[in-house]
C-alpha cells in the first residue's frame, strides 16, 4: 500500500491531490521551484523539496531532481497531476526503474496516445471512429501541400505530440499553408520537442465531448460519462459541464462504450479521458486521449459521487475497481468555471501579481479549488489557471442560477482575471439555451465582454465610498506616507520624460 | 469643499454636506443622498440608502488615490482626482497627441519574436514584438501607422513589466 | 409569485436563505437589530430594515416591528428560518392577515405540533407509536408525583409549549420530584412563556433520529430520510448524519411511513422534521415535530439532491411537488459539524468576541455555511452557533475521512470556539464506529477533550515562530505602540488592587 | 540573548544563534533547529525543518506578547516572557496563595439568580450566581470553601466582561 506521495506539481491540482491522500491517511511531498516556495501546496503539504529555479524546464519538467527529491523523502508514489511530467513516458518509465509507483498509465499506454499518429492508427484499428485525414507523420512542406489539397479545404495541421491546443492550425486556403505549417512546426518544438506534424480535416461548428474512463490493474474499465467541453478560447477550455446539453442516451452510450475500446486497445490503466469531436450532425469521431487526470475532473466527481484521485491511488494500489458499471449514475449538473489570472480587456494577457484579496463563494451546491491566498504573488513562469469554481444543481437550470450567485460572491483584488468575463458567458443566450460550439466565444466576443448593469443607485454609492475612504486616508496619513504621495510627482517626471525619449 | 471621482469614464462631483456617527449626507453631481455609512473592515464598507443594501469592497491600487471598487453586482475602477491628478492627466493628453509612442509590455514575460528592425515603416496593428509569459504568447501591435525608430529589445531576452520594447514615430 | 422575501431571521440561516432566493432571482430583505447593523445578513441582502434594540424579544420576536419592515420594503413573503418566530403561530396567522405569505406549515400545524400535549394526542390517534406518558398538562406539584410514581422511574418532565430542549428534567427518584418541576417550569415560563408541563417515561440510551418530510398544498407528502442526531451536548445537536448507522432499510421505510403520517394527520404543508426517539431495541417513539426548517438541514440536501429552501418556497407559491418518493434515494454520507463560539475547556461557556482570522476548509465533498467574516464581532444576545460544516463521502467511512481532513483545516481565531472538541469526537472510537447515543458526550468527555498529539518537533516549530514575530514587533515598535505596552502595566496595576480590593 | 517562551503549560528557554536571509539557527532548550523560515503574510509563516513543511499562523492577543498559535493538526496559546511578565506572574503567584477571591464573568451577559447571600458559608463547588448570555446559562461555583463577604450583582443585572460578582474569603 502507498504511503507517501509525491506530488510531482503545482497550483490548484497539487493542493486537490495532497487534500485526497490526507484524507486516505497517506503522507505527501511537495517539490517547488525557486518562484514558488511560498505557493500553497508547499505550506499545504509534509514535506517539501525545492527542485530546482523557477522556470519548469529546470524545475517541474526536471525529472532527475524530482527523482531525487522521491528518493530523499522516501516516497513510494508519484502523482503527476496535469500538465508537465503527467503525459511524459520516460518519466513514467523512469520511476518504475526506480521502484516508486507512477500513479498513472504504463509508459507503452502514454506513448501510444501521446503520439497522435500511433493513437489515430490504433484507434482505427479497434473500430473507433477517427477523423478523416492523414495516418503518416509530414515531413516536408511539398507533401503537407499535396495531403490537404486531397483532403480538402478546411483542414487541421497538428503537432504529432500535441495536446493542449498547441501546435495546432487551421488552413483554409492554399495561400496560407505554408505559414501555417510553420509555425504549427515552431510551437510543437517548443512545446514538446517534437516538431512532426499530421493533417486532419477540419470539423466546423464542432462540440468538444470528452468521456471519463476508470481503468484497474485486473482488466476492469467503467466510464463516467461526458464533460462538454466546447466553451474553448484559443483552444483552451473555459467552462466544462455534464451531462452535456446535446447528448441523448444512446448516443452517451455508444460514446462511452467506444472510450472503453479506445482504453482497452492500449491496455490502459488508472483515470484517463478520452476525447471526442462531434459535428453538426452528431457524428462524433475519436480526437485524443489524455492520459492523466483532466483539470476538469471535478464536475464529474460531483454528478457520479467519485473522487478520482481516490480512485487512481486504489488502482494504482493494484486494488480491483468498485465501481460497477450498470450502477454508475449521473445525478443531477455540474459546471466549472476556470478563474485565470489573465486580463479579458487587454487580449487576455496573463496577469501575474499580487493577490491582495479573496472573497469565495460558499453555501448549497458549490465547490471551491484554488491555489492562491491574499498576500500570495502569482509568478510568472506558469500557467495563469488560479482556481476553479465547480458548482452543481439538480438539473441544468438549477446548476445555471446556482452558477449566477456563486460566480457574483467571487471576487478576486489585486490581479486582473476572468470572472466578470466568466459571468458574461453565464448570461448569454446561447449558453443558457445550451446551444454552442467550440466558436462560441470567438462568434460572441462582443457580447460577452459586456459588463452587468449597475443596479439603483450603485455608482454613486461606490463614487461616495471611494471617496469617504480616500477623505479617511488623507486625515490618517504619516508623514511617511506624505512622502511616499510626493515621490509620486517624481515617478511621474522620470516616466514622461522616457516617454518623450 | 468637493473633489472629482473618477468610475470607469464617468467623471462625478462629490461633496460632504454633513456627517453624524453613521449618518452620511452626501451629493454626487447634485443629487443628494441621505445615507447610513458603516464600514465593517479594511477598506469594507456597508451602506444603506433607502433600506436598500450596498456592500463595498475597495481595494487601493498604488497608493491612496485610486481603488478597484466592488460590490456584490459589479466591479469598478475609481480614481480620486486631485491637484496631482489633474497635473498628470494633462500631461497624459499631451503625450498622446504626441507624433512619438514607446511600445511596453504591461507584464514581466520573454521576448520570443522581434518581428520589425530600425527604420521599417509599419502599418497600424502590425506586429512589432511577441513576448511570452504564463504559458501564453502575445503578440505587440503598432497603435497607428508609423517607422520603426528604434527596437529596445533582443529575442530570448527577459523583460520586466513595463520595459520598453520599441519606439515608434508615427506618420 | 414570490418576487420579494422578507427573511425574519439572523446568523448562517438568514445568509442561506437568501442565497437560494438570489438564485431564484427572488429580491431579499434582512431585518435586523442594534447588535447586527454589521451582521452577514445585512451586508448580502439587497435590502435592510432595523427593526428594534439588540435583545431578541425587542427585535427579532417583534412580531409587529417584522411586518412593518415587510410591508414598507413590500415583500410579499416572510422566510422564518428555525428558532425566533418559526414556530409562532400567532406569526403565521398575522401574515395570513396581512396578506403576506408565511413560507411554513399553517396556524393550526404549527399549534397543534407546538403544543406536546395536543401533539401527542394527535400522533395515538393517526397510530404513530409514542413514549409511554401522560396524555394531559400537569397542574399541580400533586399531580405531578403521582403520575411520575405510576409510570414509574425515570421519567422525563417536558415542557408542553417545549423545544431545543429547554425546559425538560430528568427525574431518577422521588425526593428530586419537586426541584426538578420548579425548575422546568420557571425555564418554559422564561423561553416559552407557557409553564404547562407532561411527563414521559425516560428512554435509555437512546437514538435521536428524525425524517424530513415535504408537504405541498396538494396533498402529496414525500419524505427525505432520516437524520441521525444522538451526537448532543445538553439537548443541544452538536454533529448530525445521514444515512443514520443504526437503520436497516426496514426500519428506515416504517419510520419515514409513519413520519409521512404525522405529517398528514396535521394536514402539514412545506418542509418539516418528525422527530423520533429510538431505544436499545430499536423500537421508536414519535417525539415531536419541528414545524420549520432544521439547523442540519444540509446533510439531507447533499444526500438526496434538493435544495430544501427552494422547496420551500415552490410549496408557499402553492407549485405542486417535482419530488417524487419512489424516484428518492440517498447517494453515499453526509456529516455536519455544529461551529459554537464556545469554550470546550471552561464548561463550553458562550464565547462572544471579535473574529480575527479564519481559514475555511476547501476541495472536494465540502460545504461551508457560516456567517461570521475576519472583523466581525460576535453579539452576545443570541445562538452561538457561527457555522456549520458539511462534508460528503460515498459512504460512511470516506465521509469520516474527509471530515478529518477537513476540520483539520478548519481556523477560527480571536473567539473560543469547539472546532477542536468536534475534532476529539470525530476520532473517538464509538463515534468512528457508529456506536453512540445522546449519552456518547457525557460518558466520554475526558476522552473528547483531549488534543491531538503534536507531530515531529511541531511544539518546538511553534515556540521559535511565536518568537520570532515577537522580535519583529519589538524591532518595529513605534513609540505610540511602546506607550499602549506601558499601559498594560498600568491597566495591571488597577486589576491588581481589584483582585486584592 | 534569550528568552523564555511559553506553550500552554511548558516553559522553553530560545535562543535565536544566526540568521541569513530565510535561513535561521534558533536553539529550543539547546536543541538546534537549522530552519528556511520564511513570512508569507500577516502573522503566517512557513518553516522547512529537514524538508517537513510547518504552516504556523499566529493571532495576537492583547497585544505582541501573547498568540493563539495555530498548526494544520494543532492550537496552542503562547507567551513570550520577559521582565514584564515575569512581575506580572509573581504577583499572580502571591494571589493564588490569598485568602480572598473575586468570582467574576469572563463574558458579559445577565444576572438570572444569586444562590448565596452575604455572610453565607459556601462549601467548595457550590454554585453562586447564574449568567446568561447567547441563551445559555452559565453557573459560578466556588473555588474553594469559604465565606462570601459581598455580592456585588443584583438579580437581572446586565454585566459586563470580567465584571465582579461575588467576593469570598477562603476558610
Amino acid at each position: 500500500m502507498i504511503k507517501k506521495v509525491l506530488v510531482a506539481n503545482r497550483g490548484e491540482i497539487a493542493v486537490r491531490i495532497i487534500r485526497s491522500c490526507r484524507e486516505m491517511d497517506i503522507r505527501t511531498v511537495a517539490v517547488y521551484s525557486d518562484a514558488d516556495r511560498r505557493a500553497l501546496h508547499v505550506l499545504y503539504a509534509d514535506e517539501a523539496f525545492h527542485i530546482g529555479p523557477s522556470p519548469s524546464a529546470d524545475s517541474y519538467l526536471n525529472i532527475d531532481n524530482i527523482i531525487k527529491a522521491a528518493r530523499l523523502s522516501g516516497a513510494d508514489a508519484i502523482h503527476p497531476g496535469y500538465g508537465f511530467l503527467s503525459e511524459n513516458a520516460d518519466f513514467s518509465q523512469r520511476c518504475k526503474k526506480e521502484g516508486i509507483i507512477f500513479i498513472g498509465p504504463s509508459p507503452s499506454a502514454i506513448s501510444m496516445m501521446g503520439d497522435k499518429i500511433t493513437a489515430r492508427k490504433t484507434m482505427l484499428k479497434a473500430g473507433v471512429p477517427v477523423v478523416p485525414g492523414t495516418d503518416d507523420r509530414i515531413t516536408s512542406d511539398e507533401q503537407a501541400v499535396k495531403v490537404i489539397k486531397e483532403t480538402g479545404f478546411p483542414v487541421m495541421i497538428k503537432a504529432s505530440a500535441g495536446g493542449g491546443g498547441k501546435g495546432m492550425r487551421l488552413v483554409s486556403r492554399e495561400a496560407d499553408i505554408r505559414s501555417a505549417l510553420r509555425s504549427a512546426r515552431s510551437e510543437a518544438k517548443t512545446a514538446f520537442g517534437d516538431d512532426s506534424v499530421f493533417i486532419e480535416k477540419y470539423i466546423e461548428s464542432p462540440h468538444h465531448i470528452e468521456f471519463q474512463i476508470l481503468a484497474d490493474s485486473h482488466g476492469n474499465i467503467v466510464q463516467l460519462f461526458e464533460r462538454e467541453c466546447s466553451i474553448q478560447r484559443r483552444h483552451q477550455k473555459i467552462i466544462e459541464e455534464t451531462p452535456s446539453p446535446i447528448l441523448n442516451p444512446e448516443m452517451r452510450k455508444k460514446m462511452g462504450d467506444d472510450a472503453i475500446t479506445a482504453a482497452r486497445a492500449v491496455d490502459y490503466e488508472g483515470a484517463g479521458t478520452v476525447e471526442f469531436i462531434v459535428d453538426r450532425d452528431r457524428n462524433y469521431y475519436f480526437l485524443e486521449m489524455n492520459t492523466r487526470l483532466q483539470v476538469e475532473h471535478p464536475i464529474t466527481e460531483r454528478v457520479v459521487g467519485v473522487d478520482l484521485v481516490k480512485e487512481q491511488i486504489n488502482i494504482a494500489n493494484g486494488k480491483p475497481l468498485r465501481l460497477r458499471q450498470k450502477e454508475l449514475k449521473q445525478h443531477g449538473h455540474a459546471i466549472e468555471f476556470r478563474v485565470y489570472a489573465e486580463d479579458p480587456e487587454n487580449n487576455f494577457m496573463p496577469a501575474p501579481g499580487v493577490v491582495t484579496h479573496i472573497d469565495i463563494p460558499y453555501g448549497v451546491g458549490v465547490r471551491v479549488d484554488g491555489s492562491i491566498y491574499e498576500g500570495f504573488e502569482i509568478p510568472l513562469y506558469y500557467d495563469p489557471l488560479i482556481a476553479k469554481l465547480i458548482v452543481w444543481g439538480k438539473d441544468r437550470k438549477d446548476a445555471l442560477e446556482r452558477s449566477r450567485r456563486a460566480l457574483k460572491e467571487f471576487k478576486i483584488a489585486g490581479v486582473r482575471n476572468n470572472l466578470l468575463f466568466l459571468g458574461g458567458i453565464l448570461r448569454s443566450e446561447g449558453f443558457v439555451k445550451g446551444e454552442y460550439t467550440t466558436h462560441y466565444i470567438d462568434e460572441n466576443r462582443d457580447i460577452l465582454m459586456k459588463n452587468e448593469k449597475c443596479e439603483d443607485h450603485c455608482e454613486d454609492i461606490v463614487i461616495i465610498t471611494a471617496f469617504m475612504e480616500y477623505l479617511q486616508k488623507v486625515k490618517k496619513a504619516s508623514p511617511k506616507e506624505m512622502t511616499a504621495i510626493k515621490n509620486n510627482w517624481k515617478d511621474y517626471s522620470r516616466v514622461r520624460s522616457v516617454l518623450k525619449l | 469643499m468637493s473633489y472629482e471621482v473618477k468610475l470607469n469614464d464617468r467623471l462625478a462631483r462629490v461633496e460632504v454636506i454633513n456627517q453624524d456617527g453613521n449618518q452620511l449626507l452626501v451629493s454626487v453631481d447634485g443629487k443628494e443622498y441621505e445615507l447610513d455609512f458603516v464600514q465593517i473592515g479594511k477598506g469594507s464598507y456597508s451602506i444603506l440608502h433607502k433600506n436598500r443594501s450596498y456592500n463595498v469592497e475597495l481595494i487601493p491600487v498604488n497608493g491612496i488615490k485610486r481603488y478597484q471598487a466592488h460590490t456584490l453586482q459589479n466591479s469598478f475602477d475609481v480614481e480620486i482626482i486631485d491637484a496631482e491628478s489633474k497635473y498628470i492627466a494633462s500631461r497624459k493628453r499631451e503625450h498622446d497627441a504626441a507624433d512619438e509612442a514607446v511600445i511596453s509590455s504591461p507584464i514581466p514575460g520573454r521576448v520570443v519574436s522581434i518581428m520589425v528592425s530600425e527604420g521599417e515603416t509599419v502599418e497600424a496593428g502590425q506586429s512589432l514584438v511577441i513576448i511570452s509569459a504564463m504559458k501564453m504568447e502575445s503578440e505587440f501591435r503598432a497603435p497607428r501607422a508609423g517607422k520603426v525608430i528604434s527596437v529596445m529589445v533582443t529575442e530570448g531576452q527577459s523583460v520586466e513589466a513595463r520595459q520598453e520594447l520599441v519606439l515608434l514615430e508615427y506618420s
